[in-house]
């Protein structure tokens, strides 16, 4: 086609998005099918969410093609669909869903790597017993989050955002019986919330700005028209106005949910999950919800913008980005848990999108995202496979030589991790991470973040490099016997193998049609497209960045793995640099010796102040009445025998006092109802004498 | 005095000779009868202002009444289980006994 | 203020004070019925056709024969040795009175203000139909709830009875 | 010609009436007609009687009553006289007043029900708007007297087959309502003669009974049942199963007494057949479009013989059941099912006159009736009985 076509804005809502609620709907009544269940029914739990699941991802793929022809026809699909929910006074507080570029390629994304991952479940948790409830969970996390996806009102997506917040609490604590797992929950959910209160309050603000909750609404939409307008011509603090500090509060809450630095720390922890768990949630799709929504507000993000320019809000985006994604990385390098390594590793990549939005806009982003979430998911499925081969095993130091006793886990997890490091040409991470820093290279506020990425780029090599030959090459630490896991486990290695390679084809500079769907424009294939000043010479540095760091790694850990106690090879170089590493920097017992101990000596001084002062309040109240039982002993010979002691003592007593009133018997209560309905009536005639 | 005086008044003495039944018999199962009675006293309050309601095809009070019947069945069905396993538990259906409630 | 008012109401008081005042459970159960129909002639008497024969259906039918099967089956026939009337039943028979008072009193207070003969209504079944599905749809449902958790709740509190039952 | 014949009985009436000063005539006109009834049913009664005997004589291969007249036909009349003449015995114990309003109680109610059943086109005493209502109003109130019955006889059979007879006839009570309401919800009205109107025309040559519906069939016979074990007859009589207490609740009543129980009985029957024919078949319409020139009075009366004579024929042909399958049946199996018949009927309501509607209310209810009954055959009613008393 031409790039000649202009696109038409289309808003009619086609029967497709009429429908496009069941999408979400349907997993969440699975889900709560699926809690009724009882502990043996495991195959219809599993049955029923992968169904419901795959039913969703039909509708999906249906919206998916409805959106690319409605673009392939030159049409920028925006289809909403809104209803009022509650009308509060004057205000309404509207809900709706929307199907545009954006959430068509989300729903397709999280549908069809949420499946592959309850597929794959299904062999990791078989000797689980709380299967059925592990299915329950796992099918009401994919609708809210296939809700967040589709949300059109910010109210709804905050509803979604919070059900996916607490599935991922429930998930995480899944073994409760693990106290490890249960803190790890805990930590997740608070740390999250401390995202989440600037996101409501950012809700709060934008409805009390704007008066509508909706996105996009014909033009009334908070995010379009007249609204955002209003917005930019209303300033908040500190030279920013009302749409800036609005999207920075907004911001504040993907952070939190894409563990961006400083709400990091719950990510790593929350690889007590489940694997299949860690997968899903922290890796391919909760994660990504955060990106997710600054891709969805962008427009507030973005707006005020001259061209080309940025904004505040988006210069703190590419900052926190940026910096996220050395700091994880960083820490990726010493860590020993082969999840914690890809934990680690996921915060940084979140952090490449979170930096890829700020800089070059939301196609590089999402590009990244999904990218991301199909090879990191991989990743993480083989690293459950390797977990299941070594009996629970998740100490890198104690495996090795894996890549004879599981072959296909082996070659899949390769591609996946050269995929993380962005190994030329073949793989997807490749084309997405040079489309950031392309943006980076071209950022007009400051090279810093370039190089940062640049550096990033290597650490990330490195430190797979460092894992994989820990884990596949050498000989084996741990236990001899390694098995394969089953297909059921390493087909969907297989899948997610292919697609982390293939879906780099759409994002190159040659043909960006990704970039081009989202953005609405024609897409053409030309390979003039490398021939922008700079970008081959940029391509030829990131591979050379990507070769150093394997090669590093290689060095360094290639085939001589030491014994499971023997140091680090790294650590023997720079014993100091590894052990801040190792400690991921002292973050948590930062927050250890701040937050959390501030939050322990207000709650010792609650507890005092509830002791003494309270307690004081009661034991005068005690007394008092004690004083009042005192002289009742006096007047009324029944209730000689309470005590002499302390308040309390006393207080029951003339509770019982009291009690006396109520002598169980109902014909007394009729009484005294009957004489109040006389008293009632004689004063309401009174009063209403003429 | 008026028609409607005359109904109210009536409900007025049945709501009166309950309330004396429920307030003096010791048998449970009087009292709901007495209850029973007030609940009919009100019902036919509630149908003579309807009668004589200047807009009686509103159906408000006969609307009403027939609602307070239905959840006067209810009241008996629950009311009287309660009396007889009372009466299983403490071989009684004395009200006078029956004031193991007391506080 | 018809001679049919005056029988009728009189017919009602009669089972009410019978019902209240008769010695053996039965009886009073009995005169029970009577009370309940001659409420319902009254109802007829207010043109409430529906009403008077729901009242006849359910309180007649349904409620009465229930507190038979519950006398019947708690033994409460047989009147006990300690006397019928509660003790301290006087400070009850004043009370009742005093609310009688009181409400003949508002009555007759605002008598004069009450609304006279007013044309009688035409309102049929069907209407009454209309209005409990449609206007009054709601409270229909929870009337419907309602008494299948009360139908439920009797079942379970009054287990293998089937007083309770119904 | 035809229509003289049709409306005779409404025409002698208005001929009689005529006589008197225009003040008294409606008076005239109820009293003619409340006259009217209670001759027609107690003779009809008296037929049945003689009817039953030689009936079921007949079944079971005798030759029943033949002493009395041609074929035995005086022999009520014989039987009448005999109870009219015979002592009225009080037990010394009994509770005499209640004692002696029981058996009034109940002939009175039953006869009210006849009230609102029309017997033939105009031919019913009162049109109620909410005649339906009335006549189960009616229905409900016999219980009471037949409780007093049983109690006041002081007397443990008695007591027994009245507790029996209360709780058979308030569980079946709620199913004849239900599938009544059936009809309701199709006819649109309480009223008895709208409903026999709706019934009252004509597809083709064959008439547009209710009973011709899925539904109607249904409700039809969850009806009868019901309406079995509300007049206490076999295979319902348990109430007075003689081999278990001796005659239930008028064990005690002898003389004229009983034989108002006997005749209410009857009539209960004849009401709640009237009712049952009126709602399902149709009432006094005729079966085929060119019958319609017979009087509908007769067709009201011959329907209503043919099902006294299904009563009659059952209660030669059926074993009594034992209290608690009774029970069981009423509640486990014709209630629930009736209830089903209700959606059933909503659905038929709603569903267009298509021939879908035909098929899809069919299969449910069949579907139903097949699952239900097997259901109700694999839990085994016939463990060892219980009794429990709040003791």
């Amino acid at each position: 086609m031409q790039a000649t076509i202009s696109f038409t804005p289309q808003l009619a809502a086609s029967p497709i998005t009429g429908i496009l609620w069941l999408i979400p709907a349907v997993p969440i009544v699975a889900s709560g099918i699926t809690a009724l269940f009882k502990q043996p029914q495991r195959k219809a739990a599993a049955t029923l969410s992968i169904g419901t699941l795959s039913f969703s991802l039909l509708l999906s793929l249906v919206a998916f093609v409805h959106v690319v022809s409605g673009w392939a026809h030159g049409i920028a699909v925006r289809e909403t669909v809104n209803f009022t929910w509650i009308r509060v006074g004057a205000a309404n507080v509207d809900l709706g869903w929307i199907l545009d570029p954006l959430s068509a390629i989300m729903l397709v994304m999280v549908s069809f790597v949420g499946l592959l991952i309850f597929i794959y479940s299904v062999g990791y948790m078989a000797h689980d017993e709380n299967y059925t409830r592990f299915f329950c969970f796992l099918s009401l996390f994919a609708g809210a989050m296939l809700g967040v996806v589709i949300s059109n009102s910010i109210l709804l997506l905050f509803m979604n955002w919070e059900l996916v917040g607490l599935t991922s609490y429930l998930l995480i604590g899944f073994w409760y019986q693990k106290p490890s797992a249960a803190a790890a929950a805990k930590k997740a959910f608070i740390t999250t919330r401390v995202g989440d209160i600037f996101f409501l309050l950012g809700i709060v603000w934008l409805f009390a700005q704007t008066g509508t909750l909706l996105f996009y609404n014909h033009g009334a939409g908070s995010l379009e028209g007249w609204a955002l307008a209003g917005l930019l011509a209303q300033p908040a603090a500190l030279g920013l106005t009302a749409a800036g500090a609005i999207g920075l509060l907004i911001f504040a809450g993907a952070a939190g949910k894409s563990g961006q630095v400083p709400l990091h720390v719950w990510l790593p922890d929350a690889m007590e999950g489940p694997t299949p768990v860690s997968a899903l949630i922290h890796a391919a799709t909760m994660v990504a919800a955060g990106v997710y929504l600054i891709a969805r507000v962008y427009p507030l993000m973005q707006a005020g913008a001259l061209t080309g320019g940025t904004t505040t809000a988006l210069t703190v985006v590419t900052w926190v980005g940026a910096s996220t994604a050395v700091f994880a990385a960083l820490i990726a390098v010493a860590q020993n848990d082969i999840k914690r390594i890809l934990a680690y590793s996921t915060v940084s990549q979140l952090g490449y999108m979170m930096a890829g939005l700020g800089l070059g806009g939301v196609a590089v982003g999402m590009f990244h995202l999904i990218t991301h979430a199909f090879f990191k998911a991989l990743l993480f499925l083989g690293a459950g496979s390797v977990i299941h081969g070594c009996h629970e095993e998740q100490d890198v130091r104690r495996m090795g030589g894996l890549k004879v006793d599981m072959p296909l886990t082996f070659i899949t997890y390769a591609i996946g991790m050269l995929a993380l490091c962005g190994f030329p040409l073949l793989f997807s991470g490749f084309w997405s991470k040079d489309g950031i820093l392309e943006a980076a290279q071209h950022w007009s506020v400051a090279k810093t973040p370039f190089y940062m990425l640049v550096f990033g780029v290597l650490l990330t090599a490195f430190y797979m490099t460092r894992q994989v030959s820990y884990v596949f090459f050498g000989y084996n630490r741990g236990h001899k016997t390694v098995h394969e896991s089953p297909a059921v486990m390493t087909v969907p290695l297989t899948i997610l193998a292919f697609f982390a390679m293939a879906l780099g084809a759409i994002g190159t500079p040659a043909w960006p049609w990704f970039r081009a769907f989202l953005e609405g424009r024609a897409a053409s294939f030309n390979l003039h497209g490398f021939e922008e000043p700079g970008l081959l010479a940029l391509m030829a540095t990131s591979s050379l960045v990507v070769f150093l760091g394997l090669g590093l790694g290689w060095r360094l850990y290639g085939n001589h793995t030491p014994k499971p106690e023997a140091p680090d090879a790294l650590e023997k170089a720079v014993p100091w640099i590894w052990a801040v590493l190792r400690d991921k920097f002292y973050v948590d017992e930062l927050y250890g010796v701040t937050v959390i101990a501030f939050y322990a000596w207000w709650a010792r001084v609650a507890d005092w102040f509830d002791r003494r002062v309270w307690g004081g309040v009661v034991a005068g109240v005690a007394w008092s009445f004690g004083l009042w039982a005192q002289l009742n002993r006096f007047l009324d010979t029944n209730v000689v025998d309470g005590g002499f002691d302390k308040g309390c003592e006393e207080l029951s007593t003339s509770g019982g006092l009291l009690a006396r009133v109520q002598n169980g018997r109902v014909q007394t209560y009729l009484r005294i109802l009957a004489l109040a309905v006389v008293a009632l009536v004689a004063i309401l005639i009174w009063s209403s004498r003429p | 005095m008026t028609p409607l005086a005359g109904f109210l008044l009536v409900a007025a003495l049945l709501f009166a000779i309950g309330l004396a039944g429920a307030l003096t018999r010791r048998n449970a199962i009087l009292v709901l009868i007495g209850i029973e009675l007030m609940l009919n006293a009100a019902n036919l309050n509630l149908i003579a202002f309807w009668r004589y309601s200047p807009h009686p095809e509103a159906l408000t009070g006969m609307m009403f009444a027939i609602f307070s019947i239905a959840v006067a069945a209810a009241e008996a069905a629950v009311g009287l289980g309660l009396v007889i396993s009372i009466h299983r538990h403490a071989h009684t259906t004395d009200l006078d006994q029956m004031n193991r409630m007391k506080g | 203020m018809s001679f049919v008012f005056y029988l009728v109401s009189a017919m009602a008081v009669a089972g009410a004070l019978a019902a209240v005042l008769l010695k053996n459970t039965v009886h009073c159960a009995l005169a029970l019925t009577v009370a309940f129909a001659g409420l319902a002639l009254l109802f007829l008497d207010l043109d409430a056709q529906f009403a008077g024969f729901a009242q006849i259906l359910v309180y007649i039918g349904a409620v009465a024969i229930l507190i038979v099967f519950a006398i019947l089956l708690t033994r409460g026939s047989e009147t006990p040795k300690d006397g019928v009337y509660s003790r301290n039943w006087l400070a009850g028979l004043a009370i009742a009175a005093a609310v009688f008072s009181v409400l003949g009193w508002a009555v007759l207070q605002s008598a004069w203000t009450l609304p006279h003969e007013t044309a009688v209504p035409t309102v049929t079944v069907h209407d009454i139909g209309d209005a409990l599905v449609g206007r009054y749809v709601l409270p229909l449902e929870i009337v419907a709830l309602l008494l299948t958790a009360a139908t439920i709740g009797a079942v379970i509190v009054a287990m293998h009875e089937k007083g309770g039952a119904k | 010609m035809i229509a003289t014949m049709d409306q005779i009985f409404v025409l002698f009436e208005h001929w009689l009436v005529a006589f008197l000063p225009a003040s008294m005539q409606p008076v005239a006109t109820v009293l003619l007609s409340v006259a009217a009834i209670v001759c027609v049913f107690p003779g009809l009664f008296a037929l049945t009687v003689w009817l039953e005997r030689k009936g079921l004589g007949r079944m079971q291969n005798r030759l029943g009553p033949n002493r009395v007249g041609p074929f035995g036909l005086l022999q009520p009349i014989a039987d009448g006289i005999k109870s009219l003449t015979k002592e009225d015995i009080v037990p010394a114990s009994a509770d005499a007043p209640v004692h002696f309003l029981a058996p009034l109680l109940l002939v009175v109610a039953v006869f009210m029900g006849f009230a609102v059943l029309p017997m033939g086109r105009n031919m019913v005493l009162v049109d109620m708007d909410a005649g339906l209502l009335f006549f189960f109003a009616m229905g409900a109130s016999t219980e009471v007297s037949v409780f007093m019955a049983g109690w006041s006889s002081r007397n443990k059979y008695s007591l027994l087959g009245a507790m029996r007879a209360v709780a058979q006839m308030i569980s079946y009570e709620v199913v004849l309502l239900l599938s009544s309401v059936a009809v309701v919800m199709i006819a649109g009205s309480l009223s008895l003669t709208k409903i026999v109107e709706a019934q009252n025309h004509y597809s083709g040559v064959f008439p547009n009974w209710y009973i011709f519906t899925p539904w109607g069939l249904a409700g039809f016979i969850m009806y009868a049942i019901a309406a079995t074990a509300e007049t206490n007859r076999s295979p319902f009589d348990l109430p007075e199963g003689e081999s278990e207490l001796v005659a239930g609740y008028h064990t005690e009543y002898s003389g004229f007494k009983f034989a108002l129980f006997f005749l209410g009985e009857y009539l209960a029957m004849f009401s709640i057949s009237g009712l049952g024919t009126t709602l399902f078949l149709g009432g006094w319409s005729a079966p085929f479009s060119f019958l319609v020139w017979i009087p509908s009075w007769i067709w009201f009366f011959s329907k209503l013989m043919l099902s006294i004579f299904v009563f009659i024929w059952m209660r030669g042909t059926l074993p009594r059941l034992r209290q608690d399958q009774l029970m069981n049946f009423a509640w486990k199996f014709v209630l629930p099912f009736t209830l089903l018949n209700l959606m059933v009927t909503a659905l038929w309501r709603f569903m267009g006159d298509g021939w879908e509607r035909w098929v899809v209310c069919s299969a449910i209810l069949i579907a139903a009736y097949v699952i239900m009954g097997r259901v109700g055959m694999y839990r085994e009613h016939f463990g060892p009985r219980r009794y429990r008393y709040a003791e």
